[in-house]
């Protein structure tokens, strides 16, 4: 989860209603209950796959069927990088074959290719489509057990009453079933004394832990064994507020639309952006943006900084006089104004500075306020 | 593009003997240094902006053997060779360092912003990638490549028409 | 419970699909489907979570396990956490916290209809289809040895030595920086370099080792995550056999002995069927040469050794059993395979209980008494009545 | 904090009526190929190869010292040919990396001493990490993080990238002032 809260002093964050402290870019707004949210009280869902390489979206039953991955782009089983199909054609026949531009492995040593471009594809197409026995192994025990749990069920009480267990009680209500044919695990073979100490290992041929796991059945340990897995899909989510369910973030489904998103409510839309101007010694100077599109008032309150409510323009004067309330307002804390920016001037009582501000401004009609404490810290 | 063309650009900083070979082009900004001896270079070989070809100083390198580079190998964007060996059909990726006394064989692939130690031998047909681990590079065949080369040097002739001079031994 | 409510709604609450399942490791994370054979994707855990302890608290683990755990369903297992069923899987020695603060995000912060918490040492088991045998995990923090009998985890003969991956990788860290100096280790690279170049002699190679000197042959590479060529010579190849199956002493953590010891605190009737079937998971397990020369121990230590003297005649009915699975990813797909069984609301625990009761030990108050680390409690009480001790996951 | 003011000295620096504000020690081939949207910033040691092929460099993008812009060659239909290198709005390339990508969308942030590789496609809103070396061909699609050595996936950017970055460009075009 990348955030694009800095943590490192000095900054500027606000307390979400959950008690935790985020800053303005990662915070989102919940109109019905106009309440502002941090990333930790929103709920986040999927909307869509998509794949990373070929920019395809994939509806997730199809994609549960392909076990998350795309169905025709495959990563290098080294590098994790994507693969590039190549072509290298000689006088008798053309050979398709995967190979990677970053660490040049390349699928002939595996004996991957194909005389035709889907032959290819189909060749490595089998990942999802063989029925690996282990999956057939795993069906055969859940009948097991399930028939276990069934006739169980029907000896079990009986066999909990009983006092005193003789032998023969034990050996014959206990027949552990042989499981059915069980697939053979090649194990690894001891090499030989000799063949161990003049044997030259290539380190880079022996795989890692990573790219063993991407491969979780077969584990290979040789990279030239290690087969092109598929690449993992991406991807979309939305974010519904956590108290009343509504939607807050919901991206775009087709990308062709150059908005990416159908509708997003971030509070760095509707709350003024706070920057230190200028650190004196006992007081400090803030810089207020005000975001929307007509006139705001924000009431605020601290330690060292006295009750006052201040109003912010819009960013055209036109709509200022249109939605202003010319209610008379002390101007005390303010140092300068311009465009849709003030600068007031704060006490500065220690490094650790909490103001709780209450912050009113205007939507098309609906008029939202709500209220916020803000943190300050600069060393 | 004539026979034997060498596209110069202007800004570069060349200095001592150096030879080029048929074809070759030398992009904008980049160093040429052959302090100690002589640079020699094969032909067709393609130099991309900030490559710094070196030949060191003589307290640095006691014997100060000219610096023979191969044919049809290309340099890309920020490669810096110091004093070694090269040979033909060499791929060096964007940002790779070849420290001194290193030899690199024929067919090889420095992949981007790699650092061949000082001194290592890289046989021929390698793939030096990620901290210097090493692979067999299949891909390659040094008739496209050398066909390959050409037509990029024709296309870059084009764009560079204007800088054209003789092959000639500054 | 009738058996008719528990085979409609096994999942409860019309979930159908499949239930995601979690097994959180001490290294690695694996999460899946239920009723699927392999896990989707095996994640290492973040550093940070690694590096906290037994003691760490509920609140060390929340902010860690909080995004790593949201991860885990919107980027791995790909399915919101909303309408999802979970699978937890929890170990006898697992930290405690690191459960309580699992539990608490799973269900609070990511809504999480509903949770089933089973206990993951018995797990194994159910990929071999028996209801007996005798579980051993080689995992990071240490070797946990539990003997099943049909069906009944007997766990006062459960034993954990220490000797797993967190002694090997740290003995051999330290072996690394004597041998290279002005060289440092990060976890990751010694796990890579012990991955990779590890061997456990057996057999006919292990004589030899005995009778011929090795030759000193020296390796050079360059392991991942690190910049600058290191050495490794033949001898640093074999220390996994010293950390694992050292000689054996009273007290000394050989995992042959642990497993021979746990045996001998089983009652009598049980132990030939145990000793039948020795299912061995984990990843320490993976390395080469683990399996065999675990079996040459067991079979070592019965014959020759005065302490196992009483057991001696079972040395003939020692089997390991051979699963077609992956040894490290036993502990999943035991978990998935439980999954689909019916009689999993057993397990159940959803936001109302939770809040209520809040996480009392589902596994039963006499089973683990409390905090977890303190095993010794478990050892003092020789004197449980067997129907208290029952798990009985088969029972429904 | 208030994002720092950075001065330059009007001498060094060639300022057309659209706003741009081009170094001169930068090294600029093939101008005649090179359409700069107005608002850009090219810092000294910028090398722009417009003669290889057209470059289309929208509003708003910065590149810092040393940066290497570059198109780079395809081979279509047996020729090889030198595709034109499209570059979107609002696009911060710090210093010292090397951009040989077919196309950039908006919004892109690209770190220090990267290296990205020939015919990449950076979507809108991506970020590419320091130090990332991004092998020839990828895509990065929009919204999503790349790093490391080669650059795969990390992690997925905030929603609020559009409006915070929009704000990190525009805010440092407008700080970026001549000494007096």
């Amino acid at each position: 989860m990348w955030r694009a809260t800095s943590w490192n002093p000095p900054y500027i964050h606000l307390q979400c209603g959950c008690g935790k402290e985020w800053g303005l870019e990662d915070m989102f707004f919940c109109f019905p209950c106009s309440k502002a949210l941090c990333p930790y009280c929103v709920t986040e869902e999927i909307d869509s796959f998509y794949c990373r390489n070929c920019m395809e979206n994939m509806p997730n039953t199809e994609a549960f069927a392909f076990k998350n991955k795309c169905a025709r782009c495959f990563q290098c089983p080294a590098c994790f990088s994507t693969l590039q199909i190549l072509l290298n054609s000689t006088r008798q026949q053309k050979l398709y074959h995967f190979g990677c531009q970053s660490c040049y492995w390349d699928s002939m040593s595996l004996g991957l290719f194909g005389n035709s471009l889907n032959e290819l594809l189909m060749s490595n197409q089998d990942y999802f489509m063989k029925d690996n026995p282990l999956q057939d192994q795993l069906k055969i025990l859940i009948d097991t057990y399930k028939e276990a749990c069934r006739n169980r069920r029907k000896i079990g009480v009986k066999y909990l009453q009983k006092e005193t267990w003789t032998f023969e009680d034990l050996e014959n209500s206990v027949q552990p079933k042989p499981l059915i044919n069980p697939v053979q695990r090649i194990e690894h073979q001891s090499p030989g004394f000799d063949e161990l100490l003049n044997e030259d290992i290539n380190y880079n041929e022996i795989t890692s832990m990573q790219q063993r796991l991407s491969n979780a059945g077969a584990q290979p340990r040789e990279l030239n064994k290690a087969s092109a897995q598929p690449i993992p899909l991406l991807t979309r989510r939305s974010k519904r507020c956590k108290y009343c369910k509504k939607y807050v973030v919901k991206p775009e489904t087709n990308q062709s639309f150059s908005n990416p998103f159908k509708m997003e409510n971030l509070l760095v839309y509707f709350f003024p952006r706070i920057y230190i101007r200028e650190i004196k010694s006992n007081s400090l100077i803030l810089l207020l943006i005000n975001p929307t599109a007509a006139v705001a008032y924000i009431r605020l309150e601290g330690d060292k900084v006295p009750p006052s409510e201040l109003h912010l323009d819009s960013y055209d004067p036109v709509m200022d006089l249109v939605t202003s309330e010319g209610s008379s307002l002390d101007e005390s804390l303010i140092i300068e104004r311009e465009k849709n920016t003030i600068s007031i001037e704060v006490g500065k009582p220690s490094n650790d500075i909490w103001i709780s501000a209450f912050w009113k401004f205007m939507r098309g009609q609906d008029v939202k306020e709500f209220e916020i404490k803000i943190h300050i810290k600069l060393a | 593009m004539a026979e034997q063309q060498v596209i110069c650009s202007k800004n570069i900083e060349i200095e001592g003997q150096i030879a080029f070979g048929q074809g070759s082009v030398i992009h904008p900004d980049c160093s040429i240094i052959a302090e100690s001896a002589p640079i020699v270079f094969g032909e067709y070989n393609i130099i991309e902006e900030r490559v710094r070809i070196i030949n060191r100083k003589p307290e640095e390198n006691p014997a100060p053997l000219p610096l023979q580079i191969g044919s049809y190998n290309i340099f890309e964007v920020g490669t810096i060779i110091e004093y070694s060996e090269i040979g033909n059909y060499n791929v060096f990726e964007h940002r790779c360092k070849v420290e001194p006394n290193c030899k690199i064989g024929n067919g090889c692939i420095i992949t981007a912003g790699v650092r061949v130690a000082r001194g290592t031998t890289i046989p021929d047909l390698t793939v030096v990638y990620g901290e210097g681990q090493m692979r067999k590079n299949q891909g390659m065949q040094e008739d496209s490549f050398r066909h390959e080369i050409k037509a990029l040097t024709e296309v870059l002739a084009k764009c560079l028409g204007s800088q054209a001079i003789q092959a000639s031994h500054k | 419970m009738s058996s008719a409510r528990v085979e409609s709604s096994r999942l409860g609450g019309g979930i159908d699909e499949e239930a995601v399942v979690i097994e959180i490791g001490s290294l690695y994370t694996k999460c899946g489907y239920s009723r699927e054979a392999l896990p989707r994707s095996i994640i290492r855990n973040p550093e940070s979570l690694i590096s906290l302890t037994h003691e760490s608290s509920k609140e060390d683990y929340y902010p860690i396990l909080r995004d790593f755990l949201q991860i885990i369903y919107l980027h791995k297992v790909q399915k919101s956490p909303k309408d999802s069923a979970t699978i937890l899987c929890e170990g006898l020695m697992a930290p405690r916290g690191l459960i309580e603060a699992t539990v608490k995000i799973l269900l609070e912060d990511l809504q999480v209809p509903i949770l089933y918490i089973i206990m993951s040492n018995s797990l194994p088991l159910y990929t071999t289809g028996s209801y007996t045998g005798l579980l051993i995990d080689a995992g990071y923090f240490g070797v946990d040895i539990l003997p099943i009998y049909e069906g009944i985890p007997i766990i006062n003969s459960f034993v954990s030595a220490d000797c797993g991956g967190k002694a090997l990788l740290s003995s051999y860290k330290n072996i690394l920086e004597a041998s290279n100096p002005g060289h440092r280790f990060s976890l990751e690279t010694v796990e890579d370099i012990v991955a990779r170049l590890s061997i456990i002699p057996y057999g006919k190679l292990r004589k030899e080792l005995q009778e011929r000197p090795t030759a000193n042959k020296i390796y050079n590479f360059i392991p991942l995550k690190h910049n600058r060529a290191i050495s490794v010579d033949f001898k640093q190849r074999l220390i996994p056999e010293s950390i694992f199956f050292g000689e054996y002493s009273q007290d000394s953590s050989n995992i042959a002995a642990s497993i021979l010891r746990s045996l001998q605190t089983c009652d009598i009737d049980t132990r030939k069927q145990l000793i039948n079937s020795i299912i061995v998971s984990g990843g320490c397990a993976m390395m080469i040469g683990f399996m065999e020369r675990l079996e040459e121990e067991l079979l070592d230590l019965l014959h020759n050794e005065p302490d196992f003297s009483n057991i001696k005649p079972l040395a003939d009915y020692v089997q390991i059993n051979q699963t077609p699975y992956p040894r490290n990813l036993l502990t999943w797909i035991g978990a998935s395979i439980f999954g689909s069984l019916p009689g999993l609301d057993r397990f159940s625990l959803n936001l109302e209980t939770y809040q209520q009761k809040g996480l009392e030990d589902k596994l039963g108050r006499y089973y683990l008494f409390g905090d977890r680390p303190s095993l010794q409690e478990i050892y003092q009480t020789q004197n449980l009545p067997m129907e208290r001790m029952r798990l009985s996951f088969i029972r429904l | 904090m208030e994002p720092v003011k950075v001065f330059y000295n009007k001498k060094e620096y060639l300022e057309t009526h659209t706003g741009n504000k081009v170094c001169r020690k930068s090294l600029i081939r093939g101008s005649h190929n090179i359409h700069l949207n107005g608002k850009c910033i090219i810092s000294p040691g910028v090398v722009i190869r417009g003669d290889l092929a057209p470059v289309k460099i929208g509003k708003y993008t910065i590149f810092k010292e040393d940066v290497v812009l570059r198109p780079s060659y395809k081979r279509a239909k047996g020729k090889l040919k030198y595709i034109t290198m499209q570059i979107g709005e609002h696009v911060l390339i710090e210093e010292g990396s090397i951009v040989c990508a077919s196309k950039i969308g908006n919004n892109v942030h690209v770190g220090k001493n990267c290296i990205i590789s020939h015919r990449c496609v950076l979507r809108d809103n991506c970020k590419i990490e320091d130090g990332a070396i991004l092998s020839p061909d990828t895509e990065v699609p929009s919204f999503t993080i790349y790093g490391g050595k080669p650059a795969t996936y990390l992690a997925d950017m905030p929603d609020s990238t559009v409006f915070m970055h929009t704000e990190l460009t525009q805010g440092y075009y407008n700080r970026f002032l001549p000494l007096a």
